[in-house]
């Protein structure tokens, strides 16, 4: 395990736990973007390289600025800054983290106690990945359309009830 | 001829379902005629049986099975009626005195609104007591047992606009229905044993010793705990006296003449039953003497005309009862029937004079009525008579005379021979004559003796003369068909019951001494209250004794402290269900406990989450929910969830 | 290049031409009314469909989906759901003519795609998908409520959210099993004392499950997000969302055993979901979250007959879900036919005292339909309980069988005490009947009323039309295969 | 080239699971909550990517596609509803008041 | 043509009908509005006809069975729609036809209220009960058991009066809760069934001979028993009992106390003797205790009502707690007793009912302190009421006591102190018979009711049908006494069900 794979690792988990404590949304989507570059990168070093560019050019790359544009459009000023100042009190956070800490204890305890694997760890590459993409799974990205279609639709749906609703 | 039982049972009980269903339509007269028409009958058939049996060569006992009733493995009963001597002396006292004492009641009755039910249930009545005595099986005999009673509450609390009289209606039946229980356990007692009821299968097994000295002890006792009930002895005795709140008729029939002398003859029938329990014996003969002495106490100081028979007829049975006791059965029948007599007389002539007298009971009310009315006047004195067994006059006298002088020789195996408690009960008896004697000439001498006090009116009418007329004959010379020795050797009764009884020689004291007894009792009952100007109106001193006494010895105030209130205040404490409160408030506590912890757990979970000022802010209503529609909260339960399956499942 | 078969359920295919159909008729122009037919004629279709399939299954391919019994029983079920909710919402759809709505049909068809996908999925990928697919088509149905807008969108801000951490785990549930097996396809969770990796992935995919499926505690959205949705979407999440998602859970566990370390979890989990169901349902006063608080507990009991496997489990389970069905929908056609526009719906369950004397007929079904869910005879709920106990006993699940005495006891006291408000005297009824006839309501009615009735008294009547015989779930799976083997 | 075990990215999928739920249970803003989201499926993909890398099967990343496709269409969605929350004058982007659905 | 199944399924037929009718009918409501009470008596007189026919037609079945019908229902799981039966189940059957006459004759006539939806609920309550002591296929048993509760639910709840939802309620989930612990043992029993001989069926002659262990077997007769208690009532689970009979109609108290009652004891009978005989006896002593406390508990209650319906609700405690003793005693005298008390309490307690019932209707109270001194004015109704009541306080010669001798009889030979406190009972039991008499018949009269009516004849007629009912079996059970005597299990019922269904 080299020191890349390490960095990278403690950059995604950093920037996640910056996004989660950020107070200004826009903050958060940065730390996001930058946990999601580090993921990107533990892709790569996976041998997934199709993976980690789909990571940086979909997710960080579209899906981000949707959050960018909608806060845009909320409009957030100062005092959604001080708001969440007050929402992240140690007494609020505390009980959820506690909770959060002891899902992730039991996960790696039972994680870490099955034996180590080793596999063949070879890179699989954009082309594998098309041939099964369009092979056996063809009929998933159908499906997957209608994943996309049904989020189209009801998002439209509720956005309009918003300029309706006024 | 068999076929006159059923007929017998028949014509009463017809014309009391006629009375019941045909209520309201028909007019006084016609009610009073058809149940006195079908008292006749019955009485008819009972004479026709009656001379049957005398005239017939070898009277053999009569038996009738109608149906089986039911039959079971270890049980069997059967509608059966039996004729024998001892059944018919009673159907015929029964009937007899039932007709004369029903049309007595046409005229006496006329003016009731509810003549149909009275006359129902008389006619009823009489019919439960021809199947009581006529039944060959125990089991069918409980049935004119219980009809007695139900007979007998239903006319007492006739009059039902007046509380006190349904609650002394309901304190008969009560009284009597624990003796009908008691008694209820002791046929069952013998039917488990023996398998039947029939009263010649039960003397069979019997004789045939299988039934046990501890069982028949047993049996005894809960058939003699019916009996007292029934015939109103000590400790039951308080019924008697406040169902005198019925109607005249009812308590000449009911209460002197027939039903309350069901004890005396279940205790004859089962004689043999009753003689191989000697304890029982002994009890009964000391029940017996007790009653006697303890209600003739108590009616010496009555002051309500139709109370002081009751006590009278209460101590009546008393020595029905010693002489049954010391297994005299046959005198006790032949006390029964001339008390039958008698006391009828009794009470038939004292509600002719109370109804003339505008309903006035108390005897320190009247006065001098010999002028007035001499006739009841007579037929009263003619029952006194017989009732203080006044010397060879009165059919009185006999029965008395009969049952003393067996006291004197009657034997207690139980007992140490040197023990004389016969000699004792005879004393009681003797001096139970002479008190008697005192109380009912007591009343005579105030009632017709003494000054004028009460105005009263018109005459009785020749229609309550007859039966009058006709019970002062038996009265007072229904005894001759049994003397004793000493006066004449005449035992047609004891023949006619059962092989001559082993006549002992009696000595002539005795005889004299229970003919002396009543005659002082007359001489002091003079002495006091007979002379124009009496010694006195009441005894003096002792007034705390005479109220207690007058009260019936504090039975019935002990009685309602022991029983009556316990019973009353444990219903109310228990009006309501408990267990139904139970259960209701097992269902408010379980909702109590659930919204606790509904609660606890919200305010716990909001605590831990840091929330707790915020929550409390935005309400109760709010704590009280765990649905309380936050994402979040929804969401940690989730993690909460996932966390325990995962601890569970995973973690070893 | 294509060398893998394309093995297709003929539902799906004709679900997803139906909506590409609605999508291009709504673009070329907008019509509720031609909608909801469009609507109307797919799923009609696809009834039609079931049973066949497009292409053949290769015996050596990957599996995506498989047809069996099982599977297209249940596809029936959710068909018929789908339609009878069609047919609930259709008089409201139309009558709105203030609020275009014709995405609503489209949603509900892209939802029952969802749910069909999820029923012949043999493979987690068609699995999730459907699931995802069912989700998002229930936040945009669950938000097309115009008069209570700020609610129903704060009911599908709900379900978003819950439902996004749900996929999570579910995901990551999944995840560790393909870390572990390194295939795709469902595999039955190992049995024994598995090691580490294995056992939490199959418990969070049956947390997934469970939330989806509503059982405590992870079923405190489902009232407030019923609640929230107009009734025939409350009737399509209480439905057909449980019937596709106790179908995988089915498929995914096949016929063994549940492996041991699961017996406390899932004991602790329908103890709960019976008891946590109830209590709630006996607290509530609005018909809806009441329903929805008893399909709670429902779940509870069906879980019973899918945890107890033996001789009459898949018996059990087939009824119980049909019975389910049609009482809970035939309780939210009455629901829909009281309800004059969305805003005189009625809220309480006090609002329906004296129905009995307004509208006997409405009222007699009505508690037809509620007491077949308490599983009282003559309903077909009777049958289904009946049966469900049966598998209880056949396992000695002594405490389940306690949980299921003490729930159906809770249960028919809160029943009961709607049936006793329908019969309630009042002198006004509260309920103002709407005048306009809908023979569609009335004929869905009829027909519902009819099975609940019919299906009580002649369950073997109803039952080997569905299934000529017992059907075992995945006994006679078309396909299924070894884990793919690492390529190159 | 593969420098990452199996194990180890589980470590780090799992780490950054229990970081995205502690950000979905903290955070009362929906947009954090949002990103949260978005994070825990991210550690799910992260999942499959290495257990694809693992057993050499596409498939992981086959996977690795739909979440991304699912989390843009939920996050679409979940956006829109923000807007449509926002625009009904809900005060802020708190989730926690104003909830009128509840009991 | 086998007359079984159209008995159980007549009534239900014809109060559909009767709905039917009364339904199409509501808009000339005067003319008909008795329609669907005429076609309910209707339907009463062919039943009673049809119940002729099976009583009197010729029986060809070899053994103590009087005749059985059989189809398969779900075949899948060895269900049947089986009907049997012996005298035991004929002897019920009377008596549910014969209440059913007053019932209707009497009781229902006021009914003006949705008088169809009435009569179809009383006839489907009737089914029930009719089913009930037919089948002998134990899911049908337990359907019908269960089908019975709801037309009654509905009748106490939409019918009642003041507090008639709780009291509806309550009754409804004892009993149904109940229920739910029978199906459990019957499906016990099926499964272990299963499990000895590889053959699904709830039929009950087979599941008879299934070999249980001891404990097993005390496991599901407690199932089954608990059901039973709870409908018969025995004393801690009572509580349903008084409101439901206080609260119903009249039509529905007579039903409840008169027949429904009496499945409980049928199914103790039929099931807890007859399927588990051995656990019935380890059982008998604590349901002999259980019995006795409730005759001493009913009648110290009823002791204390001032709610004319509530003393006769508990006094039906009380006498159902001889049932309970009779059939544990474990003799047939018992079991005899048994059967008498329960035919003797349905007319007793059921024309009881119907008193009550009409002087609700008259005076509009049940409140003995308010009615008083009826004899005056309502002499025919108050000496009715006198019969019943005495024939409810065991007086000798009427039904009653018949069934309360044997029972005691019975007892007194399993032990005579146990029988020696029971029939205290019976000094209790004269309390608050007199108690009601004395309260409400004779005693000053505390209302007026001048405009109340008396009985017709035809009223009383049809009471005095019950009252010589009730002296027969008094004076003369033995018939009846051989008649219900349940038939052994030992003898199964002929091979083929097909060829007798024709």
């Amino acid at each position: 395990m080299n020191t890349l794979a390490l960095f990278s690792g403690a950059v995604t988990l950093l920037g996640a736990i910056m996004v989660i404590t950020r107070q200004v949304a826009v903050h958060a989507v940065l730390y996001l973007v930058v946990t999601l570059l580090g993921l990107a990168t533990v892709f790569a070093l996976l041998g997934a390289p199709f993976a980690a560019a789909l990571e940086v050019i979909i997710y960080a790359g579209a899906i981000m600025v949707l959050f960018v544009f909608v806060i845009m459009m909320l409009n957030l000023g100062q005092s959604d800054r001080e708001r969440e100042k007050e929402w992240l009190r140690p007494r609020i956070w505390l009980g959820p983290a506690l909770l959060s800490i002891l899902l992730c204890a039991e996960l790696i305890y039972s994680v870490s106690s099955s034996p180590q694997q080793e596999g063949p760890l070879a890179p699989l590459s954009a082309r594998d990945v098309g041939l099964s993409l369009f092979g056996p799974y063809v009929l998933m990205v159908e499906l997957v359309s209608f994943l996309l279609l049904a989020g189209l639709i009801t998002a439209f749906h509720i956005g309009r009830h918003r300029t309706e609703g006024r | 001829m068999p076929y006159l039982l059923p007929l017998l049972v028949f014509f009463p009980l017809a014309s009391a379902i006629f009375l019941f269903v045909t209520a309201g339509r028909l007019s006084a007269r016609t009610v009073g005629w058809v149940a006195t028409g079908a008292i006749g009958l019955s009485a008819l058939c009972s004479i026709t049986l009656a001379c049957f049996f005398l005239f017939s060569a070898v009277p053999a006992p009569i038996h009738i099975i109608l149906w089986e009733w039911m039959h079971t493995q270890a049980f069997s009963a059967d509608i059966a009626f039996t004729l024998d001597p001892v059944s018919l002396v009673m159907i015929l006292v029964v009937t007899i005195v039932g007709f004369l004492i029903h049309l007595y009641a046409i005229r006496y009755m006329e003016e009731e609104p509810g003549i149909a039910r009275f006359f129902g249930s008389m006619t009823l009545f009489v019919a439960s007591m021809l199947v009581l005595v006529l039944a060959s099986d125990l089991f069918c005999l409980f049935i004119g047992w219980e009809g007695v009673g139900i007979c007998s509450y239903l006319l007492i609390g006739f009059w039902y606009e007046n509380p006190v009289n349904t609650a002394a209606a309901r304190k008969a039946f009560y009284m009597t229905r624990i003796g009908d229980t008691a008694m209820l356990c002791g046929l069952l007692l013998l039917a488990t044993t023996t398998g039947s009821l029939h009263i010649e299968t039960l003397l069979a097994t019997l004789h045939a010793g299988q039934i046990g000295p501890d069982v028949l002890t047993a049996a005894t006792l809960f058939l003699l705990i019916g009996a007292l009930a029934k015939s109103a002895q000590i400790p039951f005795q308080t019924w008697l006296p406040d169902a005198m709140a019925g109607p005249t008729p009812t308590s000449a029939l009911i209460h002197a003449a027939t039903m309350v002398t069901a004890g005396i003859y279940l205790i004859a029938r089962l004689h043999e039953l009753f003689t191989a329990a000697p304890l029982v014996m002994m009890l009964t003969s000391i029940i017996g003497a007790l009653t006697l002495m303890m209600a003739a106490c108590t009616a010496l100081v009555q002051t309500d005309l139709k109370r002081i028979l009751a006590w009278s007829t209460i101590s009546q049975l008393g020595y029905m009862f010693l002489a049954l006791g010391t297994g005299v059965w046959q005198a006790a029948l032949f006390h029964l029937m001339t008390h039958a007599f008698f006391k009828a007389l009794l009470f038939l002539t004292a509600g002719a004079l109370i109804a003339r007298l505008h309903h006035e009971q108390d005897i320190f009310r009247m006065g001098g009525l010999y002028r007035t009315m001499p006739g009841l006047t007579v037929a009263f004195l003619a029952g006194a008579s017989a009732l203080a067994g006044l010397p060879l006059v009165t059919s009185g006298f006999y029965s008395k005379e009969m049952i003393l002088s067996s006291i004197w020789s009657a034997h207690f195996p139980l007992l140490p021979g040197s023990f004389p408690l016969a000699h004792i009960l005879w004393g009681i008896a003797l001096t139970g004559a002479f008190l008697t004697s005192l109380y009912i000439f007591r009343c005579i001498f105030i009632v017709f003796f003494n000054t004028h006090k009460t105005e009263s009116t018109g005459s009785t009418p020749r229609l309550m003369a007859i039966p009058l007329a006709c019970l002062s004959f038996l009265s007072l010379f229904g005894g001759v068909i049994e003397m004793p020795d000493t006066l004449a050797p005449i035992h047609l009764f004891t023949h006619f019951l059962s092989a001559p009884l082993p006549h002992a020689e009696e000595p002539v004291w005795l005889l004299l001494a229970g003919a002396s007894a009543p005659i002082a009792g007359v001489v002091i009952a003079w002495v006091l209250w007979g002379r124009a100007t009496p010694v006195m109106q009441e005894i003096p001193g002792q007034a705390t004794i005479i109220r207690v006494a007058k009260e019936g010895w504090g039975v019935d105030a002990l009685y309602a402290f022991l029983f009556v209130q316990p019973f009353r205040f444990l219903v109310w404490l228990t009006r309501h269900d408990v267990l139904d409160y139970l259960i209701t408030g097992i269902g408010r506590m379980v909702r109590a406990i659930s919204s606790f912890l509904e609660h606890t757990r919200t305010r716990f979970l909001t605590l831990s989450s840091g929330r707790t000022t915020l929550l409390l802010q935005s309400g109760d209503t709010l704590l009280a929910r765990v649905q309380n529609g936050r994402v979040r909260w929804y969401a940690a339960w989730i993690v909460a969830g996932l966390c325990a399956a995962l601890a569970s499942g995973v973690v070893p | 290049m294509i060398t893998h078969d394309l093995f297709l359920p003929l539902p799906l295919p004709l679900l997803s031409v139906g909506t590409m159909l609605l999508l291009t008729a709504i673009a070329w122009r907008r019509s509720t009314t031609r909608s909801l037919t469009l609507a109307l004629v797919t799923l009609v279709l696809s009834l039609g469909g079931i049973g066949y399939h497009v292409g053949t299954p290769h015996p050596e391919g990957l599996s995506l989906f498989v047809q069996d019994r099982w599977a297209n029983y249940t596809a029936l079920l959710i068909l018929l759901s789908s339609l009878s909710i069609l047919l609930m919402s259709w008089r409201d759809l139309e009558q709105d003519k203030t609020h275009p709505t014709d995405e609503y049909p489209l949603l509900l068809v892209l939802g029952t795609l969802g749910a069909i996908s999820m029923v012949f999925s043999a493979n987690y990928l068609p699995f999730f998908l459907g699931v995802e697919i069912l989700a998002l088509s229930l936040m945009g149905l669950v938000a097309s409520r115009y008069s209570r807008l700020t609610e129903a969108s704060e009911a599908s801000m709900k379900y978003l959210i819950l439902s996004g951490i749900s996929s999570a785990i579910l995901l990551f549930g999944i995840g560790l099993a393909y870390a572990s097996t390194g295939s795709l396809l469902f595999s039955p969770p190992p049995s024994g004392n598995a090691n580490a990796i294995p056992a939490i992935a199959t418990i969070m995919i049956l947390v997934g499950v469970f939330f989806k499926l509503s059982a405590v505690p992870f079923h405190m959205w489902l009232p407030d997000v019923m609640d929230g949705a107009p009734p025939p979407v409350a009737a399509f999440m209480a439905v057909v969302s449980k019937i596709a998602i106790f179908s995988s859970l089915v498929r995914y566990f096949g016929t063994g055993d549940t492996p041991g370390y699961l017996h406390g979890i899932l004991s602790a989990v329908i103890i709960l979901t019976i008891l946590g169901g109830n209590f709630l349902a006996l607290r509530q006063t609005n018909l809806i979250r009441l329903m929805a608080c008893s399909s709670i507990a429902h779940v509870g009991y069906l879980l019973i007959a899918f945890f107890s496997p033996g001789q009459l489990r898949s018996e059990a389970i087939t009824l119980y879900l049909a019975a389910y069905a049609a009482s809970t929908l035939g309780i939210f056609a009455i629901i829909c036919a009281f309800a004059l526009t969305e805003n005189s719906l009625p809220n309480t369950i006090t609002d329906w005292r004296g129905l009995f004397y307004t509208r006997p007929f409405l009222a007699t079904t009505l508690s037809l339909m509620i007491l077949s869910l308490a599983g009282i005879p003559p309903g077909i709920g009777f049958f289904a309980k009946f049966e469900v106990a049966a598998t209880g006993v056949e396992r000695q699940q002594t405490l389940l069988l306690a949980a299921l005495v003490i729930g159906s006891i809770i249960g028919l006291y809160y029943y009961l005490s709607i049936v006793r408000v329908l019969m309630g005297t009042q002198n006004t009824p509260s309920l103002q009947v709407k005048k306009s006839q809908s023979p569609e309501l009335t004929t869905l009615i009829v027909v519902l009323t009819l099975i609940v009735v019919v299906g009580g008294i002649f369950p073997a009547r109803m039952l080997p039309q569905v299934l000529p015989s017992p059907p075992l779930p995945q006994n006679e799976l078309i396909s299924i295969q070894e884990p793919m083997q690492p390529s190159l | 080239m593969v420098a990452l075990s199996l194990n180890a990215s589980l470590l780090l999928a799992c780490m950054l699971f229990c970081i995205g739920l502690a950000g979905v249970l903290i955070r009362r803003n929906l947009l954090f909550m949002l990103m949260s989201l978005d994070i825990m499926l991210n550690a799910a993909a992260l999942l499959f990517v290495a257990a694809g890398a693992h057993w050499h099967d596409s498939g992981g990343q086959v996977m690795f596609l739909m979440i991304l496709a699912l989390a843009a269409a939920e996050t679409a969605v979940g956006l829109a509803i923000i807007l449509a929350l926002h625009a009904r004058g809900r005060p802020s982007l708190d989730a926690d008041t104003g909830n009128l659905l509840r009991g | 043509m086998n007359p079984l199944p159209a008995l159980v399924l007549l009534p239900l037929l014809g109060g559909t009908v009767a709905w039917l009718a009364d339904r199409s009918n509501t808009a000339n409501q005067q003319p008909t509005r008795n329609i669907s009470w005429r076609i309910t008596l209707m339907v009463l007189t062919l039943e009673t006809v049809l119940l002729l026919i099976t009583t009197f037609r010729h029986h060809t079945l070899p053994g103590p069975w009087l005749d059985h019908f059989s189809i398969p229902w779900i075949p899948v799981m060895g269900i049947a729609f089986q009907l049997d039966m012996d005298g035991l189940s004929l002897s019920l059957l009377w008596l549910s036809l014969i209440l059913s006459f007053p019932c209707v004759l009497l009781a229902t006539r006021q009914i003006t209220t949705d008088a169809g939806a009435f009569h179809f609920l009383f006839l489907a309550t009737l089914t029930g009960i009719i089913g009930t002591f037919l089948a002998t296929d134990l899911f049908l048993f337990f359907f019908l058991w269960e089908l019975m509760l709801v037309p009654m639910f509905v009748l106490i709840s939409a019918w009642g009066h003041e507090d008639r939802h709780r009291a509806a309620i309550r009754f409804f989930l004892f009993t149904q809760g109940s229920g739910l612990l029978m199906l459990l043992s019957i499906l016990g029993l099926v499964i272990t069934h299963y499990r000895e001989t590889g053959l699904l069926t709830f039929n009950y002659f087979a599941l008879a001979n299934t070999p249980l262990s001891p404990f097993l077997s005390m496991l599901l007769m407690l199932g089954f028993f608990i059901a039973f208690a709870v409908k018969l009532p025995v004393v801690p689970v009572h509580v349903w009992l008084p409101a439901a009979h206080t609260q119903a109609p009249t039509a529905a108290s007579v039903l409840l106390a008169g027949l429904m009652l009496k499945t409980g004891g049928y199914g103790m009978i039929r099931f807890n003797l007859m399927l588990f005989p051995e656990a019935a006896i380890r059982f008998a002593p604590v349901a002999m205790g259980l019995g006795i406390a409730g005759i001493l508990y009913g009648a110290w209650l009823s002791c204390a009502q001032n709610d004319v319906k509530r003393l006769i609700a508990y006094s039906s405690i009380s006498h159902m707690g001889f049932v309970l003793l009779g059939i544990f005693t474990g003799s047939n005298t018992g079991l005899q007793g048994a059967i008498i008390q329960m035919l003797a309490h349905g007319l007793s307690t059921g024309a009881l009912f119907i008193i009550a019932g009409s002087i609700q209707d008259r005076l509009h109270t049940r409140d003995m302190a308010q009615i008083g001194g009826l004899w005056a004015s309502l002499p025919r109704l108050s000496s009715a009421g006198l019969f019943f009541a005495v024939a409810s306080l065991g007086m000798p010669g009427l039904g009653n006591f018949t069934g309360e001798f044997l029972v005691l009889l019975a007892t007194w030979h399993v032990n005579s102190i146990v029988a020696a406190l029971t029939a205290t009972g019976l000094v209790l039991a004269a309390i608050y018979s007199l108690r009601m008499v004395n309260r409400i018949f004779m005693a000053p009269s505390r209302t007026s009711p001048s405009h109340a009516k008396d009985f017709s004849a035809g009223q009383m007629t049809i009471l005095g049908a019950l009252m010589i009912l009730l002296v027969v079996l008094g004076v003369h059970p033995q018939p009846i006494m051989t008649l219900s005597m349940p038939s052994p299990l030992s003898a199964p019922p002929l091979s083929d069900g097909g060829g007798d269904t024709q």
